[in-house]
């Protein structure tokens, strides 16, 4: 462990300062050293200058809980991955996780304890004053006036603020998630009478139906359900699964999907119901016991009766119905996709339908009870905030949550603080809760803290602080001991732990006993941590209909007025719930969908949009009985002509440079009323005026149509098996008589044989890149890895107009079909530089600064860049990009790292300065460093052994990185797959980058 | 002007045929050392003159046959010196390399040219009297020949149509 | 120096010990090292007069390394394993020093350091242009045999410590060349 | 032989060696009032473009209107642009000359100070627009410690050499033209100016022998020139039709840059003589048939551009490469139609007119026209590198370019600095020819010729 050792923060900047040197400029060599060298005091365990500690914890950017691998050097942290030990995330980790490290270093980090003073003006103060202030309020407060508001802390910190407010007398803890699972929970209550979120094993099911749950995005546990669709999905050895996907929009996971099936907004349940009705009618499968308990609710529900109201045929409903059955399938359902006010009937109906196609127990499992949001609830915010306007809060904590912004504006918890006594906010950034606190008391950062999460029933992930704290900041946990130990008398007592570490290990000793492990606490202790927690299996549960089943209610589909859109607000599968928003990472990473950064949009389809004579970047007022709000459209096929969609995210008052100002709140169109489940709507009525202004909207994205080029191919199942591989492109090629193959050969050999001089001689690795695009979902997380990876700054909005991103692997989105009756597809394929073997971009470099390696990268030499741009032009992908500013220089407006962001800058590469290019080099700092490794052991390098960084985070194992060289590498196999092809062949650039196509697994009468 | 030229008799004319003929008779009479000045190049002059073709023809030869040369080692060297292969091209490309070659052919052969010209005028200069209207509209001849010789040239200048004569000392 | 000498009764014996330094870096410069043995470091020396950067502590390479011949690693203890030669912690000068040498001025103020748990800022002597890699574990284990020195000079007779060899790309590429490894661009670059 | 004196064989209008002296002696006379108000206007123009390359210098190519995909724009364009304006004067100093066309005498001085500065001015452009400028030398295979040379393959290094070869050259052959002038001007000169061009007369009397070189050295510069103007441009082209562009990579560039080329340069000598022989008053010198004689060949080089405008669109249906339809689509119909219909107009309709013998020879008329012709070769270049830029093989990569304020400065100033220097030569050095024109008209004889 980072152990300080009597390092005081100050000193250990200083130490960091002269370490880092990967923070160093590219500007000219300059032979006056002037710059120190600072060594440590103590030499920290396990730490060498110059090699990488990796240190196992736990990402708590969401509720999912996967486990992260920290690569620190030199004493920071300057990556995180996925730990391939956790059984959620397997070494995998979605943009969010990457971007934590954002959030840790973010340079709008509240730096110390702070108080507001009488001035209404925040004041730092010291941490002895700021518990003296808290020990006084509560000894001034009885515990019905105390009130403490968590985020989702599974895990011992919430059984530490339970226990410390019983032992204040205090009710429990509000949890609130704004994206809570309410509707999902009440479903499990009333189908099974079990309060619990099952787990869906997506990799067990060969076709799966999703009504409107984003489960590749932000629903329970996206990273995990990646793998697992990508295992039961993708394409492998002449079959795949199939996905249809109900959602009146067609979110990201539905651009995965093989059929997208848009109902009428809220009658998702109907359907759900038709469909179990043919099951059940039918007999398709083996009558389930209880199903007599809906009978009565399926009869009402034939797909004739249903169709009218959903929309949808009645064909296709019974047509679904079977293929639902004939393989091993899971419908999931609930996620903000599905989140109007009826979602807790939609689950309901989807539990019925997995539980009459006998799903339960094999594909969704109960048991294993997902803990993403705990038992987060709006209704008890609501009440709590009622409370505090009342005047019934003396003393309110808040605590990893931001209600202030994350609920319906209309909930108005910063105005509620007001009248509250004095609240103490543990938030890490200026939020706006913290803004509206008298005490804000900086949390460590994830990564600085002890501290554990269970993202589900036996699994349980530890946390360990990574780094020394970067600022002033302490755990919350130490901070409520701290309380205690000076309230002194009972409370004190209750608490025997000097640190919350030490409160944390007294319940891991409880763990260890509870699983029966009977070692030294120290062993099973040493190993947790090394391990990044203990996983295991919880013991399924199973589960049949219960009495309350025949509660059930069909929707009430709601008759909005005629002109009305209905809008559906999703989270941003960056942004989240806005958590993401000072994260420069996230707020640029492309939206997987619209492709837009750094801003809210409304999105419309162009049909709906040409009748209202409403152009791209128009900006419109949406309006609903909650609020206002100003935002440009962007048209969008994948809507129902009824519908509007808008992220949420943005739009906060309070945050940081980043998030402030940024963007419109879409919580100020949702509506406070609770719903039957509990929680809020996602979905309202809503308006759009048209202001007449005008924006040009921060897309990265040029045109959304391949324009017939086959950039992202695909071919259908059907074809496949077949013996058809794929798409014809680019047909104007004649076929080439043997004889003038054999001599382009022969040409093509003779030129070969004059390159292999000096370093190029002998037998070489070529170093290419498989993907997958039957397995890629477009979620952008290689993005986010390699923006962390190699140093790329972020530009801003105002750049990205200019389409000066950096981001040296983008994911391409491309639209087929939704014009003319034909169904809609998305298709997405990862553009990186795809390392030619004839590259056009390396003769054009008048200085030799982009030229072919010896082991077949195309190296981009950024010190001799002079910054002609040729190679870029001449770059057919155009995967080059050019530093237009100094985004490294702290003197420019154009600094992308500001104090103390830098420290996340990988001092393996080099930071690129103004006026040159740079590039995609298939992460060539870690092939050199494998390289080392095995020359210094004496021995080959094996295959699988160099993992790019885009290839290791990708949840869906899109991507495959090797020596094509060597006929034993996996990319070597795949290269010759039968779906392989290069993106613009015809072009003779000869890519690195293997695509295999899109398989489209299509019913024969879409076929 | 200068004075270090030796002393003869300096001759204007207006026409170009007496001028000429002034020279012919100048040459056949011996007279070598004869300078004639010329607002522009004349060919009936040049033939009275009488000189070979400039040798400056040569060094635009030999200045262009350098450059190709150069042009083609320098660019095989350099690539060979450090090999980097770009776009799969064979190290050495001739055929780009021609363009620079044939640049350099150009460039030396005009260098050369150039040096040429200034090394065979000024091995060839010639010392004699001048006056500014040889560069405007008259024509110039100057006789370099000792005081006892003098005489006889003005005699013929004058009668071959100079619109002055004048001794230079 | 000059201006100081008007101060000659209490520079005197500066002037003394810079000479001598300067005659013995001399001498050592010509490869005697059996001087070293025999020579006795004086510490209050005006380093300005040495080639190389002002230390804050007038650490002598030529005392540790030269007179007592302790190997390299012993300090600069990541060389064989790590892309970076590492710098010795102070608890590691503090391993020795605990006993050794307690009169010395200089000592005392590596003690001081200690004893206030400040870490010593050195001043980098061997600047390498932030776009280039240069791995010291290849180096030090490369099969050509290269010594140390072969870098950084006659590091065991220097007092203060300076930039031997240029460090320039030229540099490199001569010796890559000689040696027959790789010239290709991305082994430093990238 | 007959003796009586005649009055002199040349006809009256045309002048006497004297008059042609005296008139362009009289042309390097005491400046005028609008002449320093002009150099006040272009050195505040050229202020303005130096404060917006510094500009750029100080904070990045960012300042600069660049949208990726399209990563060259103006500065290129403008390159290109003044590259082209280059190579009218050549053609018409060397290859007219080649061809003994007597008509080019009285204008070829003009042409070739212009190709002279126009490539001083199309030299900066590489400069201004590369990334890290102070880096630029590295284009140049000099020896360095890092003991590493430069791409011979890359078009940019052909540039280099083909541009500072056409510098060098077409200064060394204005210089070698200048020399008899300058000796002629030296003689009607006092003062400074008179130690000026003692100088830079290199000490020329019209020596037989120094016309015996002087006559072979200038056939064999003009020989040379011949050659390198028509590589210069070809090169330039290369830059385009090397890469894989579509849009770019084309056969037919080369012979469509340098009849290009040509036909701007005309435009532009055009353009430059109407007020200057105004303003000098050497009207006796240029003519109304001097301008026919240009406008034909402005007519001869618009057909051919118009030729290969149609080619162009020709060839990409006909290629049936998809790429290059779709790429020629967007030109007419694209975002930039305006750009392209410029073009077209200025370039391909407007020259017909001069199939007028009334246009051809109406000065005034061609004024306007070679202004026209001038923006849209301008425009053809912007066309053919901005357009084609923006809308490349990934359509997920397609952009839309527009110029900064920067940009525009920096072209503004590019024509500050040409006409400072164009200023500057025209009232120091003779801006016709003393010696061609002369040459052109028989020396006086005193019998007629044939007795």
């Amino acid at each position: 462990m980072a152990n300080g050792d009597g390092m005081n923060r100050r000193r250990f900047l200083k130490v960091l300062g002269a370490a880092g040197g990967g923070a160093a400029a590219l500007s000219g060599c300059s032979g006056d050293a002037t710059d120190k060298l600072i060594p440590y005091l103590v030499p920290p365990d396990n730490q060498i200058p110059g090699i990488a500690t990796w240190y196992a914890s736990t990402c708590r950017e969401c509720p999912a809980g996967c486990g992260v691998h920290a690569r620190v050097r030199e004493g920071r942290v300057v990556k995180v991955e996925g730990n391939p030990e956790s059984p959620v995330n397997r070494g995998r980790l979605c943009a969010r996780g990457l971007a934590s490290l954002q959030g840790l270093y973010n340079p709008d980090r509240i730096r110390g304890p702070m108080a507001k003073g009488a001035s209404g003006e925040f004041e730092p103060i010291s941490w002895d004053d700021a518990i003296a202030r808290i020990t006084e309020r509560l000894q001034g407060a009885t515990g019905d006036l105390i009130r403490f508001v968590t985020g989702n802390e599974a895990g011992t910190f919430d059984r530490l603020v339970t226990e410390w407010l019983r032992a204040l007398g205090a009710a429990d803890p509000v949890v609130y998630e704004p994206f809570g699972y309410e509707a999902l929970r009440h479903a499990s209550r009333q189908v099974f009478g079990v309060d619990q979120l099952p787990r869906y094993d997506f990799g067990a099911a060969r076709y799966v139906i999703s009504f409107g749950a984003d489960f590749l995005e932000t629903w329970l546990s996206p990273v995990e359900h990646a793998r697992g669709f990508a295992e039961g999905h993708g394409y492998r050895d002449g079959s795949m699964g199939r996905y249809v996907h109900v959602e009146p929009r067609m979110s990201m996971t539905g651009m995965s999907a093989d059929e997208w099936i848009a109902p009428r907004p809220g009658s998702e349940a109907l359907l759900a119901l038709g469909m179990a009705h043919v099951i059940v009618t039918e007999r398709l499968v083996p009558r389930q016991p209880d199903t007599f308990r809906v009978e009565q609710l399926l009869d009402a529900h034939a797909p004739a009766d249903v169709a009218e109201r959903t929309g949808i045929a009645a064909a296709t409903i019974e047509r679904l119905a079977r293929e639902f059955v004939a393989e091993p399938s899971v419908a999931a359902a609930g996620g903000v996709g599905a989140q109007h006010e009826q979602a807790h009937v939609t689950a309901a109906a989807v539990n019925v339908l997995n539980y009459v196609a006998g799903n339960i127990g094999r594909t969704v499992l109960y048991g294993a009870d997902l803990n993403p949001a705990g038992p987060s609830s709006y209704a008890e915010l609501g009440s709590l905030v009622r409370a505090m306007r009342n005047g019934g809060v003396g003393v309110l904590f808040v605590h990893g949550v931001n209600p202030a912004h994350a609920a319906p504006a209309g909930t108005d918890f910063a105005g509620a603080m007001e009248r509250v006594g004095f609240s103490v906010s543990f938030s890490r950034f200026w939020d706006e809760t913290a803004m509206h606190a008298d005490l804000v008391l900086p949390d460590h950062d994830p990564l600085e803290q002890w501290n554990d999460f269970e993202p589900r029933a036996g699994a349980y992930a530890l946390q360990q602080p990574v780094m020394q704290p970067v600022f002033d900041t302490r755990q919350s946990g130490d901070v409520l001991l701290a309380v205690a130990r000076q309230a002194g008398g009972t409370i004190a007592a209750r608490f025997t732990a000097e640190t919350y570490k030490d409160y944390l290990q007294q319940g891991w000793q409880r763990l260890q006993r509870q699983l029966g492990d009977f070692r030294p606490f120290d062993a099973f202790w040493t190993e947790a941590l090394q391990r990044g927690g203990v996983w295991r299996d919880a013991p399924a549960r199973a589960v049949r209909l219960a009495r309350t089943v025949t509660d059930l209610q069909e929707p009430a589909t709601r008759s909005a007025p005629l002109d009305a859109l209905t809008l559906i607000a999703y989270p941003s599968s960056a942004l989240y719930d806005g958590r993401g928003a000072n994260r420069p990472w996230l707020q640029e990473l492309p939206d997987p969908v619209t492709k837009m950064t750094w801003s809210t949009w409304v999105e419309i389809h162009p049909e709906t949009a040409a009748a209202r004579g409403i152009r791209e970047g128009d900006i419109l007022e949406v309006t609903t009985s909650a609020g206002t709000v100003e935002a440009p459209a962007y048209l969008y096929p994948g809507l129902r002509r009824d519908v509007i969609a808008m992220p949420l995210g943005q739009g906060h008052t309070a945050f940081g440079r980043y998030a402030e100002g940024r963007g419109a709140n879409v919580y100020a169109l949702l509506s406070t009323d609770v719903t039957d489940f509990g929680g809020f709507s996602h979905y309202a009525a809503s308006t759009l005026r048209h202001t007449g202004r005008h924006e040009y909207l921060a897309k990265t994205e040029g045109k959304s149509r391949q324009m017939g080029r086959g950039i992202a191919q695909a071919v259908t199942l059907a074809a496949l098996q077949h013996g058809e591989h794929g798409e014809e492109h680019g047909g104007h090629a004649a076929p080439v008589p043997e004889h003038v193959e054999q001599l382009l050969d022969e040409v093509q050999e003779a030129q070969d044989a004059d390159t292999r001089y000096g370093d190029y001689a002998g037998d070489l690795p070529r170093w290419a890149l498989a993907v997958d695009l039957s397995k890629c979902t477009g979620c952008s997380a290689c993005v986010t890895a390699c923006h962390s990876e190699n140093n790329i700054p972020t530009v801003g909005p105002d750049l990205v107009r200019r389409g000066r991103e950096m981001a040296w692997i983008r994911i391409e989105r491309y639209f087929e079909g939704g014009e003319d009756g034909e169904p809609l597809e998305a298709r997405v394929l990862p553009m990186m530089c795809q390392q030619c073997g004839h590259a056009p971009c390396e003769p054009v470099c008048p200085v030799f600064a982009a030229y072919s390696t010896p082991d077949g990268l195309n190296g981009q030499v950024y010190n001799r860049c002079v910054g002609t741009r040729y190679c870029s032009n001449n770059c057919p992908y155009k995967v080059r990009y050019f530093n237009w500013f100094d985004h490294q220089n702290p003197a420019d407006p154009a600094f992308s790292f500001p104090d103390p962001l830098h420290w996340l800058l990988n001092p393996d590469v080099t930071v690129r300065s103004k006026g040159v290019m740079e590039k995609c080099t298939f992460c060539v700092q870690r092939i050199r460093g494998k390289q080392h490794d095995a020359k210094l052991a004496g021995r080959e390098l094996e295959d699988g052994e160099i993992l790019t960084a885009c290839q290791q985070t990708c949840p869906s194992d899109a991507i495959v990185f090797g020596d094509l060289n060597d006929p034993s590498s996996r990319v070597h196999q795949l290269s010759r797959d039968e779906r392989g092809y290069s993106v613009l062949g015809d072009l003779n650039t000869r890519p690195g980058v293997t695509y295999l196509r899109k398989v489209r697994n299509l019913t024969v009468d879409e076929a | 002007m200068n004075k270090t030229h030796p002393g003869g008799i300096l001759a204007a004319y207006q026409h170009v045929d007496a001028a000429a003929a002034a020279i012919k008779a100048l040459k056949a009479k011996g007279y070598r050392d004869v300078t004639v000045y010329t607002p522009v190049p004349n060919v009936e002059i040049a033939q009275a003159v009488g000189h070979k073709v400039s040798p400056v023809r040569l060094w635009t030869l030999l200045g262009g046959l350098l450059g190709c040369a150069s042009g083609f080692a320098l660019t095989l060297w350099m690539s060979y010196d450090w090999p980097l292969v770009v776009g799969g091209k064979p190290v050495g490309s001739v055929i780009p390399y021609v363009v620079i070659a044939f640049e350099l052919t150009i460039l030396f052969g005009a260098g050369a040219t150039i040096l040429g010209l200034l090394f065979h005028s000024w091995r060839t200069r010639q010392a004699g009297a001048y006056d500014g209207r040889f560069t405007d509209d008259q024509i110039g001849i100057f006789v370099a020949c000792p005081v006892e010789r003098r005489p006889a040239v003005e005699e013929l200048l004058r009668h071959s149509g100079a619109v002055e004569v004048r001794v230079e000392t | 120096m000059k201006k100081r000498a008007s101060l000659l009764a209490a520079t005197l014996g500066l002037v003394a010990v810079a000479i001598l330094s300067l005659v013995t870096s001399r001498g050592s410069a010509q490869g005697a090292a059996s001087q070293m043995s025999g020579f006795k470091a004086p510490v209050d020396v005006d380093t300005t007069g040495l080639p190389g950067p002002v230390q804050p502590i007038f650490y002598r390479h030529d005392v540790h390394a030269g007179e007592f011949e302790m190997d390299c690693r012993y300090c600069h203890f990541a060389a064989e394993v790590s892309p970076s030669a590492g710098l010795p912690t102070v608890s590691t000068c503090m391993g020795c020093h605990i006993i050794a040498g307690a009169a010395n001025p200089e000592v005392q103020k590596l003690r001081d350091y200690w004893n206030e748990r400040r870490p010593i800022e050195w001043v980098e002597v061997h600047r390498l242009a932030p776009f280039v890699r240069f791995p010291h574990h290849r180096h030090v284990n490369s099969d050509k045999e290269l010594e140390c020195q072969d870098c950084h000079g006659p590091i065991q007779e220097m007092p203060q410590v300076y930039q031997y060899a240029s460090l320039k790309m030229g540099w490199c590429i001569t010796c890559h060349e000689q040696e027959e490894a790789s010239t290709d661009c991305t082994v430093c670059h990238y | 032989m007959a003796t009586i004196a005649e009055p002199q064989r040349t006809a009256p209008q045309q002048p006497t060696y004297h008059e042609i002296t005296r008139d362009v002696v009289a042309t390097l006379g005491r400046p005028s009032r609008t002449y320093f108000v002009l150099l006040a206007v272009v050195l505040v123009v050229l202020a303005l473009g130096a404060f917006a390359l510094l500009w750029q210098i100080r904070w990045g190519l960012g300042v600069a209107g660049y949208t990726p995909p399209v990563l060259w724009g103006v500065y290129i364009t403008t390159f290109v642009f003044w590259v082209g304006i280059a190579h009218s004067g050549t053609l018409i100093s060397a290859i007219l000359y080649l061809f003994r066309s007597a008509w080019r005498t009285s204008v070829y001085r003009t042409a070739e100070v212009m190709t002279v500065f126009a490539v001083l001015t199309a030299g900066l452009f590489p400069l201004i627009h590369v990334g890290r400028i102070w880096y630029a030398y590295w284009l140049f295979p000099y020896p360095n410690q890092r003991q590493l040379w430069v791409n011979f393959k890359s078009p940019l290094l052909w540039d280099v050499f083909a541009v500072s070869t056409y510098l060098t050259v077409s200064t060394l052959f204005l210089i070698v033209g200048l020399v008899p002038d300058v000796a002629a001007v030296r003689e009607k000169a006092t003062g400074w100016r008179r130690k000026l061009y003692e100088v830079t007369s290199l000490g020329w009397r019209g020596t037989d022998q120094q016309w015996r070189h002087y006559i072979r050295a200038y056939l064999y510069l003009a020989a040379l020139a011949t050659p390198l103007v028509l590589s210069v441009h070809s090169v330039v082209s290369w830059d385009f039709a090397m890469s894989i562009v579509p849009g770019w990579h084309a056969t037919i560039f080369a012979p469509y840059f340098v009849a290009g080329a040509i036909y701007s340069g005309v435009a532009m000598v055009v353009t430059l003589l109407v007020p200057l022989r105004k303003v000098f008053k050497v009207e006796r010198y240029i003519t109304v048939d001097h301008f026919e004689n240009l406008s034909k060949l402005l007519l001869l080089t618009g057909l051919i551009v118009g030729y290969a405008y149609a080619v162009e669109y020709f060839i990409a249906w006909y290629s049936g490469n998809p790429f290059e339809q779709a790429s020629f689509y967007n030109r007419a119909f694209g975002e930039y139609w305006w750009a392209t219909w410029t073009m077209i107009i200025c370039n391909g309709f407007l020259p017909l007119l001069l199939f007028f013998r009334k246009v051809r020879r109406s000065i005034p008329a061609l004024f306007v026209l070679s202004l026209f012709v001038n923006l849209g070769m301008w425009f053809e270049r912007f066309v053919i590198i901005v357009v084609s830029l923006s809308f490349e093989y990934e359509p997920y990569a397609m952009g839309h370019y527009t110029p900064t304020w920067v940009e525009w400065s920096i072209l503004a100033g590019s024509f500050a600095w040409f006409f400072l220097w164009f200023l500057l030569f025209a009232k120091n050095f003779p801006m016709v020819s003393i010696t061609e024109v002369k040459e052109i008209i028989p020396m006086p004889r005193k019998a007629r010729p044939g007795t």
